[in-house]
Formats: C-alpha cells, structure tokens, sequence
C-alpha cells in the first residue's frame, strides 16, 4: 500500500474536467445539465451517433454544482459502412451530466440504445444514480441485499464490514535478520555491477565516488572478501552492511 | 491319475444342460450389479447437510420444483431411440452366425430392416426427429 | 400458477409460470459458460424463450483499488481485468496516464514497436483460449491441445520479456520495464516459423469440420444494425460486416507504420465470428513479423526523463540525482496534472476504452474501463430468444466473453 | 470387529489399498474463476499434463468431485455460492486454494474480495503465485495424493 508519508495532494484541481488539457481524444466534450441530457442526446443520435460506447460514473465530492457526473461517450458510425475508407476516424463525443447527491435521478437512454442497459445499472449499483424509466433497474455487479455505493468517494477502501476489522498480522519474516543481505553474493554482484559501470561510465560524466561509498570498515561487516575487484574501488569499498542498517 | 480329474473338471461342464453357463453367466452379473449397489451404502461413510441432501442447480438455491410437467417431445425421443437402439442390438446375433444361416438369415433380416425403415421414414416425415 | 422465486444472490421477478414453461439457472458453475456467468433461462422444452445474464460473481472492485494506488502501481491489478490479454489493459491504462502527462510523443520507438510486438503475441494468444475452450463446447478435443501448445510458446516470450508468464506488469509508463533480454529474438523467429504449420493444422482440423459448421452456421446472428445498438465492438462487430479497428481508426503506439488488413464477414453469426478471429490470428501474425524485423536496431526502451521512468538501476549507487529520483518514484510515484482523457484500444474483443480522471494527486482520481466483452455479452438477450439451449452455449463461446473485465 | 493383529492387518492393507485407489484418481471440480482458472486448463494442456496425476477428469457436478480446485479470486457474490457447491460434494473431499487471491484475498484487499477461500471453507493445499505455474498446481495435487496415502482424512473404512 503506498506509503503513509504522501505529502497531502497540494494544488488538486475540485473539477479535473474544467481544467483539463487539451488531448485530442474526443471531437466534441458536452456538458449538460440533466434537464437537457435527453434532448441533447437524442439531437446526437439524429446526427447519426449510432454507437453509445460505454456509460460510465465519477464522484467529485467537492465539487459544488453538484457531484456526480455520468459520461456518456458516443461514436458516429453509418451502418452501411463496409470499407475502411468509409468507416475512416469515426467521430467520438463525450457527454458529461452532472447530477447532485440531494436526488440523483437521470432519465435513462435505454431506448434510444438498448446497450445503456447494464451500463447504467452498474453507475446506479457504483454510485447511486437512478435513471428513471429504466426497464430493470436493479443492482448488477454487488450482491442485490448490499449496503451503500462502493465507488462513491466516501466508501471505505476495504468496505464498512472489513474497515473494522483490524488487517491479519503476517508472521514476522524471521529468517531475513536486519542489516544482513540475504546472501553474500548479493553484496559482491552489486559491486561487479559498480565496478562495471564505473569502468564505462559514460552516463555520469565526472561524478566522484558516489558519496554513497562508505570509506572506513564497520567492525565485523567486512564485505566478503572474495570480490577483489581491481581498480580504484578496492580503495573505497561500498560497505553495504552500515548502508542497510541506516536507512 | 491327475490327467483324470483334469478332464473330469472339464467333463463336468459337458454334463450340465446347454443352458448352464447361460444361468451362471447371469447370477454373476446380477449378483455383481446388487454388490456395486448395496457395498457403497453400507461400507462408505456418511457425513449428511441439509445442503447436500437438496438439489443442484450450478451452486444457487434450487427454483424450480422439478416435480414441473415435462414437455412430450422429450418421451417421444426417448421411445424413438429405445427402438432404433433394440433393432441395432438384435443385429449381433445375427452377425455371429451369418454364414451358418446363409441366404436365410439374410433374408430374415432384410425383412427386418425394411420393416423398421418404413417407420423411420413414416416418423421422418412427420417431423418426429425435428425439434422446433 | 405462479411460483415465487426466493430472493437469493440473484432476484428474479415474479415468472409466470404456464404449463410447460420453466425457469433455469444455467448458473455461475457450468461447464459451458466460460467463467462465472449466471443465465437465468425460461425455457418451453429445448426452446429458450427469456434468458436474463446475471454477471458480477467476480466482481473485483478494481476499479476502486486503482484509485488507492500510485500511477505506476495501477496497472498492478488493471493488468489482472482481462486475465488472456493482460498487456493489452496495460498498453491501454499506461497510453491514457501518458497522454495526460503529455509525454506520449517522448516514448522511444523501440518501446513502442515491443509494445506492438506483445499486444499481437497476446491476441494471438487470447485467440488460442478461445478456440480452444470454444471448440471443447462442440467437442472438437484435439483442437483444445493444438492451440494451448502454440499459447504455451507465446507465453514463454512473455516470461522472458517480463518475468511472468500472465501478469509480466513489463509496460511501464514513458516505455517498457527494461529491455529485451538476450536471446529474445531467437525464440520469437522459433514462434514465428512454428506458427505457420500449427495454424494450418488448427484451420485443417476445425474450419471445415461439418459438425463445427452445422453447429454454428446461422446461430446467433446479429445484424449490424443489432451490433451497432447493442455497442458491439471487435471481431463480434467485424462478423456483421462493419470494418471498425481502433488499430485503423486511431491508429497508436505506432500502429500506422504497419500494414494489415481488417477481416470482416457479412453473415454475422457464430461461424462468422469463428473466421475473422481466424483470419485475424493470422493478421496478428503478419504485424508480429513486420515488428520483429525493426527489432534488430537496439535503441532506447524508456523515455529519458527520470521523473517518470525509474533510471536504470546500476546508475543508483553513482549518481545522487538517479538516487532521489529513483527514491522519490518509489515512494510516492509521480504527479499527474490534472484532466480527464479516453484511450481507446483494439483489444482482442473488442474497444477496451479507459476513461482516466486525474486532480494533481498522486493516485489516479478515476479509472473508468469500457468493457468490450460486457456489451458483446448483454447482446445475448436478444439472440437467445427462441432458440435452442444447445445453441445458446455456442453463442456464449462466440462471443468470448472474460469476466474480470465483464464483472471489473 | 474384534480382531486380533491379524485382522488389523487386513484392515490396514485394505485401507492401504482404499487410499491408493484414492489418491490415483482425485476427480477436481470444474469450477475455473478468474486467471488461476486459465492456469488451470493449461495445467491440463499437453505441456504440463495434470493427467499423468490422474486428476485431468474434470466434473461439473460437485456430486462427482473429490477436490475442489478454487483457482480465482472469490468475489462476495460468489461466496455462497462456493460455500453450497463444497457442501454438496460427496465426502471425503479435499480443497486446494490456487493462487494468492484465493489464498488470502491477494492484491484486492478491498470491499469485493472475500479475504482468503479459508474463511468460508476448509483448505487443504495453498498454492503461492498470482497465477501459480501450473507446475505450482501439479505440486499441490501431489501434495493432495500424500495427504490421502497417509490417511489425513481417513481412508474408506476410517470414519474420520
């Protein structure tokens, strides 16, 4: 799990959508409220958007107007098209509606697109957004008697029932003591690795010894005596044992 | 001496009726059909739940009462097959002893086939054999 | 009479049940619906005449464990949604984060042709599961062992690529984890020329075999009205006679520099299906050979911005820069600035589409997925109606669904 | 059966005999979840061949399985479900958990895993890996056939 010292995300952006840059995936982004998402999808179907590509959710907690937004991606394919040349560089738009948490209620689109079926019952089983007039709305991927919307923001990771639970603890991986690599050998391949990289180092242009070498030998650490390399680094041996111990 | 009772093993089987080994043959089978039945429900262990004794439908709880009235096309390809199955059977014996029963026998089966064929091409056209 | 069904793991409405009508659960264990799949079937004797799919018996939250992890530890379990072609998700999720970085035109060429290299030798290889399994449910045995030898093969590149033989997590963003080890390019030209005859074998075996054909020859046909309503991407749209291939469409990672051509059929149903995934196996195999003779150049496999891609790992103990970077993307992975963008990629069924949301963190905001074999398998509502169960097993196989990316 | 050594003798060697039999051929459920489940099938492919341990008899009924292979993460959905099917299995049967996520929920330590197959059923084998090669399963079926042969649920006399 990553670490616990993440600095708090500083500058984040409430709305990623209104800030984002611009990449040329998609010919049209429309933003509508969902008094006029039927309208304005049913407009892009009569232009011939005859694929709805994927129904999907994002919760923005923050985010004032309201907080969950349902995107709607749509392709224009003609459905006589039988060539490459004539299917070519569809165009592909993307519809974002963004709906509050007071009453999350979308109308549904399962008519114009029978495909919208299992897509917007998986936004309403994820996030809680109803879409009225869907024929079958009903939970799809959580079992139908679960509690709360898994992809909301505010739902715990390992979910209500495991966040109690404290995590099992794994038995002590005593065979590994602190400090010592695991076994010689580890220690004099990474000096052959250093050795050959200093020999062409090329990639550091006049860098001295890595202040990572540790002059001095720490009683009893002595690197395995066997890896006698030639050249400079004998002077300076990378004593790996306090290196381990320190960090 | 020893030669003696070697044949009389042998002469002893001569004795019984032709029909002998038949009646052994088939205590043998029967007893061995009662054994592979019963031994399981004696000797094998039994650990019951509730789960196990109810039935299985691909690991979900059982819906339907199978007890449901079932649809006659089923029987109707049951009975088909029961006869098209016995009338491939009797071919064996027939098989054994071709040459021994000559034009006869053929003949005796030809009738055989032709009669059965007139039904198989009686249910053909009625559509027995299609589905829908 | 009407039964109630109890509510269970699954509800089903109130079924009205009239003489000779009943209600099945071709349930999440059967031997014939690829995965954990549940088909609640009403059916009049052998006829089907309601089937409802119920899917998420493997549903995985990945997407949610992708929000609690770093950029570069996402493809961790992304990787694991479409389990027989898991690079595919992975060149995917990397193409979107990428672009939102704005480094996608850094990526070194060489990285982006093993890119290629690997998501064909995983359709390929995905294609092999699928004829294998689907060629099991029409009995055909022989060809189960002909193509799982050949996957066998592919496999092997994969774990002298990236160490693993499924999950290889061998894409990285700004290019690939290192580079091709030594003796890689031998073993791919052993695959390449063995490629040839065993598809040759496969093909003898199963295309014109009169039980494969009787089979699947106008079972499950969907039109392309159908396919277009129902969002029907890959190999299931080409059968209908639709030529759209995200690799043709919007061509990426390179795609346009090499030339394949898009097999499509107009009939539509399952042996349609069953022939452009052939054909396609076969188009695969003609851009893995264009890719292996670029190969021969060695070049550079990462972008050179330390920032994103960990420096080498020899360069630790020299240098302090390669040091804090290498210290920093392990602990706390880089920043993405923040947007929203959709990557499009033609996965072995389909459009796999992730619709990545970033806010300037260092974890992803939103990992939206479009699930190609979700929307090939809801079309099996309505090419079930009316037929027989038998048939409606070879529909599933023909569609080719793979739950982790149906149930996520 | 009040028999002396004598008898114990014949017990042992028929139950000798039982557990042979036995381990020779455990039948595995065909119950494939996710990517361990392909893991699977190619452990029964030629290149590993899981019949050479006769175990490449793959039942689609519980009432003819001896081992459950649960190769897959087990989502919640999905938890009964494998609960009902190992108790519909004829006893004695034998449980192999394949693969990290079914071991101990793996890498989705979130809401939709069960944490580990153990909490729901009793395991027998675990299997490392996330896939395991299928070397890994050949393995753990082996170790399934000693634990029969030294009778660790009891042979076919054994009450166990």
């Amino acid at each position: 799990m990553p670490s616990s010292q993440t600095p708090p995300a500083g500058a984040t952006a409430l709305d990623p959508t209104a800030v984002r840059p611009d990449i040329a995936d998609v010919v049209r982004i429309i933003r509508v409220v969902p008094a006029a998402l039927r309208a304005t999808l049913e407009e892009l179907k009569g232009e011939g958007f005859s694929m709805l590509l994927d129904v999907g959710g994002a919760d923005y907690p923050g985010r004032e107007p309201a907080r969950f937004d349902v995107v709607y991606h749509l392709l224009r394919i003609e459905r006589t098209a039988t060539t490459l040349a004539q299917v070519g560089a569809p165009d592909r738009v993307r519809v974002l509606c963004a709906v509050g948490e007071s009453d999350p209620v979308l109308p549904t689109v399962t008519d114009l697109w029978p495909s919208a079926d299992w897509a917007e019952r998986e936004v309403y089983d994820l996030f809680g957004v109803r879409f009225d007039g869907h024929p079958d709305l009903r939970r799809i991927q959580m079992p139908d008697d679960w509690q709360g919307y898994p992809l909301r923001k505010d739902y715990p990771l390992r979910g209500p029932a495991l966040e109690r639970t404290p995590r099992p603890s794994f038995a002590l991986k005593s065979n590994v003591a602190a400090g010592t690599p695991a076994s010689g050998k580890t220690a004099a391949a990474l000096q052959r690795q250093i050795a050959q990289a200093r020999g062409n180092n090329s990639f550091m242009p006049g860098s001295g010894p890595a202040a990572a070498a540790q002059s001095g030998s720490q009683p009893g650490g002595t690197v395995s005596g066997g890896a006698a390399t030639p050249g400079q680094l004998a002077q300076q041996p990378v004593n790996l044992k306090t290196e381990d111990n320190k960090s | 001496m020893t030669e003696a009772r070697r044949v009389g093993f042998v002469y002893s089987f001569r004795s019984m009726s032709p029909y002998g080994p038949v009646a052994i043959y088939l205590a043998v089978a029967f007893l061995a059909a009662l054994a592979f039945c019963l031994l399981p429900g004696l000797v094998a262990r039994k650990k019951p739940n509730p789960v196990k004794s109810e039935a299985y439908e691909c690991g979900v709880e059982p819906t339907s009462d199978v007890s449901g009235r079932f649809p006659v096309r089923f029987y109707l390809v049951a009975m088909l097959f029961v006869i098209f199955d016995v009338e491939a059977a009797s071919f064996y014996p027939w098989a054994v002893q071709m040459h021994a029963l000559r034009l006869f026998g053929l003949a005796e089966m030809l009738i055989f086939v032709i009669v059965l064929a007139v039904g198989y091409a009686y249910v053909w056209k009625r559509g027995g054999f299609q589905w829908r | 009479m009407t039964t109630a069904i109890p509510e269970s793991s699954y509800s089903v409405d109130v079924v009205e049940r009239s003489a000779n009508r009943m209600v099945l659960s071709m349930g999440p264990q059967h031997p014939s619906t690829h995965g954990v799949l549940q088909i609640i079937t009403e059916i009049e004797g052998e006829i089907v005449t309601k089937a409802s799919p119920e899917i998420g018996y493997l549903h995985t939250g990945i997407e949610k464990s992708a929000e609690n992890l770093f950029w570069s530890q996402a493809s961790t379990v992304i990787e694991r949604m479409d389990y027989l072609s898991p690079l595919t998700n992975a060149l995917c999720y990397y193409l979107a984060v990428e672009k939102l970085l704005g480094i996608d035109a850094q990526i070194p060429p060489r990285a982006q042709q093993v890119r290629v290299l690997l998501c064909e030798l995983s359709r390929i290889a995905s294609h092999c599961v699928w004829l294998g399994t689907g060629g099991i449910d029409l009995g055909a045995l022989t060809g189960f062992f002909y193509c799982f030898d050949l996957r066998e093969r592919i496999l092997d590149l994969f774990e002298a690529s990236g160490g693993a033989r499924m999950h290889p997590n061998y894409i990285r963003v700004g290019g690939l984890g290192r580079d091709l080890p030594s003796g890689f390019l031998e073993k791919l030209d052993g695959v390449i020329a063995m490629y040839e005859p065993r598809m040759r074998d496969v093909r003898r075996l199963l295309q014109k075999n009169p039980i494969l054909q009787d089979r699947m020859i106008d079972v499950g046909i969907i039109s392309a009205d159908d396919a277009l309503a129902w969002s029907l991407t890959g190999p299931t749209l080409r059968a209908t006679g639709i030529p759209y291939d995200v690799r043709r469409a919007f061509p990426y990672s390179g795609y346009e520099e090499y030339e394949f051509d898009v097999p499509t059929r107009t009939e539509g149903d399952a042996y349609a299906r069953f022939l452009v995934r052939l054909d396609e196996m076969d188009e695969a195999m003609r851009i893995v050979r264009q890719v292996r003779k670029k190969l021969d150049t060695p070049g550079a496999w990462q972008i050179a911005d330390t920032k994103f891609a960990p420096p080498p790992k020899e360069t630790i103990a020299l240098s302090m820069e390669a040091l804090i970077h290498h210290f920093k993307l392990v602990s706390e992975s880089f920043r993405v600035p923040p947007g929203d963008v959709y990557q499009p990629v033609e996965g072995p069924r389909g459009e796999l589409g992730y619709y990545v949301v970033s806010n300037g963190d260092n974890r992803p905001w939103r990992v939206r997925t479009r699930p190609p074999s979700m929307y090939n398998l809801q079309v099996l509502k309505k090419i079930a109606i009316g037929e027989l169960i038998a048939d409606m097993v070879v529909m599933i196989g023909s569609l080719d669904p793979v739950f982790g990316e149906v149930d996520r | 059966m009040a028999l002396g050594s004598g008898g114990d003798f014949l017990l042992t060697t028929v139950d000798a005999v039982a557990r042979w039999a036995q381990s020779s051929s455990v039948w595995p459920l065909t119950m494939g979840l996710a990517c361990c489940a392909i893991e699977m099938m190619t452990a029964t492919a030629p290149e590993y061949d899981i019949a050479r341990l006769g175990s490449e008899v793959f039942r689609a009924s519980p009432r003819q399985a001896d081992l459950m292979i649960v190769s897959g993460r087990v989502a919640q959905k999905m938890g009964p479900i494998v609960k009902r099917l190992y108790d519909q299995m004829a006893d004695p049967k034998w449980v192999i958990s394949m693969g990290a996520c079914a071991s101990s929920g793996g890498v989705f330590d979130n809401y939709a895993i069960v944490q580990g197959v153990d909490t729901i059923i009793p395991v027998d084998v675990y299997v490392p890996g996330c896939p395991p090669t299928p070397d890994g399963l050949l393995y753990a079926v082996n170790l399934i056939q000693q634990q029969i042969k030294q009778g660790g649920r009891g042979g076919i006399l054994a009450r166990a």
